[in-house]
């Protein structure tokens, strides 16, 4: 088990590589990657800054990692997500979860992807055309989370 | 007095403003002396802040949505804060 | 959308890469990578051969990738599945689902699998330190593509 | 004879056979010609085929799961088939 606070980019390829290395009971990789889009809200995104709380940021990805782990049966988790600025198009937050079957991966990945978004402390604040706005958080992440 | 309960002496918190509340009160945190008859809970911690008035009182209002931690975990108002506590007081997270 | 059928092996990381050029909508990346375990019903697994139907695959593929375009709310997908000789840890077969959300990313992303596993004509015949055999189909593949 | 119902000519198909079944029956497919009284399906290639005995028999013996192709698109055992056809019999798939 893994979890990652970075500025720089990540290799979604090497990082799986990893993820697996020397497991090959692992039948199954599900990753969710998250990446900057260009339009938010009806506005043009030029790109976003994230703020995180550093302490509590790597506490909440280890929790829920582990929770996830204790619900599912999976081999192994990997989160990693990135801080400071970021361009359209750029990744955001890298998720992988590794298992002997496919149920199992996919499960795991969107639970911590659902967690993270509600849990985990992050903000964006977006530059768009007409300046500087913070994101709002979305009703619809609150229900995802509920969900489980 | 060494065997007084915590409520009736000082509590003396480190408290931390994140994100859109760090920018709306203009400082990304401070040093909070609880007084002995201040609630020693989060909720105490945001009664004694919105009382200073100003974006404060705006920020902490009722219904406002706002999300705490105590020592690096999720927190709510009910829950209770020691001397030495480290107090986040922040926007709903938009990670990811 | 992208259907490939090949031999040689993929590196993630690039494929995703390509799949998302150019597109700043996207804000979600699902994938699903299917590796080779090195234990399968109690046997050890020394390698596997992989079959397929060429014409049909292909066909099939891309009818599975259409049909989850149809029916969630996804910008591209990727399917590239390996045929021939593979040894235990190496992959098999790569799904990858944009979109602008990631719930429809993952719903996407599962389907395809799903489907794949009941619908794409590959075989698999593992080497096990007794000989050769061919994979039976499992029930619970069945049960999970009849989901949808 | 030219505006016979197909059913009453012969019909002269592809086989193919993959996988496992491809293994069974010692050969990756060949040319079958349906009589005109053989039904114009799957069923009726099926049919043709267990007639054989020996592992055409066993392995399309009722109640062993067995797929079918016809012109690369799934069928089952009451799609028709014409001539020219290629009709493929293999094992349920196991990819992924």
């Amino acid at each position: 088990m893994s979890v990652r606070v970075q500025t720089a980019d990540f290799d979604v390829a090497r990082e799986i590589a990893a993820l697996r290395a020397g497991d090959t009971g692992v039948g199954a990789v599900a990753t969710f990657i998250g990446t900057v889009r260009d339009m938010n809200d009806s506005a043009r995104i030029d790109g976003m800054t994230l703020e995180h709380y550093p302490g509590m940021t790597e506490a909440a990805l280890a929790e829920i990692v582990a929770e996830a782990r204790a619900r599912f049966d999976i081999r192994d988790a990997l989160v990693i997500h990135r801080v400071g600025v970021l361009a359209p198009g750029d990744q955001i937050v890298l998720v992988a979860v590794t298992s002997a079957h496919r149920g199992m991966a996919f499960e795991a990945c969107r639970y911590v992807m659902d967690l993270l978004k509600t849990r985990a402390p992050f903000w964006k604040k977006e530059r768009t055309p007409s300046g500087e706005r913070w994101v709002e958080a979305r009703e619809s992440d609150e229900k995802a989370a509920q969900r489980w | 007095m060494t065997n007084a309960p915590a409520s009736l002496v000082a509590t003396t918190l480190r408290l931390v403003y994140l994100a859109r509340l760090r920018e709306a009160f203009g400082t990304a945190g401070e040093t909070l002396v609880l007084a002995a008859d201040d609630s020693p809970t989060v909720g105490g911690v945001v009664a004694a802040l919105h009382a200073r008035g100003g974006a404060w009182a705006v920020e902490l209002a009722p219904g406002r949505a706002v999300r705490f931690a105590v020592n690096h975990r999720v927190a709510h108002r009910d829950t209770a804060v020691q001397d030495g506590d480290e107090v986040a007081v922040f926007p709903p997270v938009t990670g990811g």
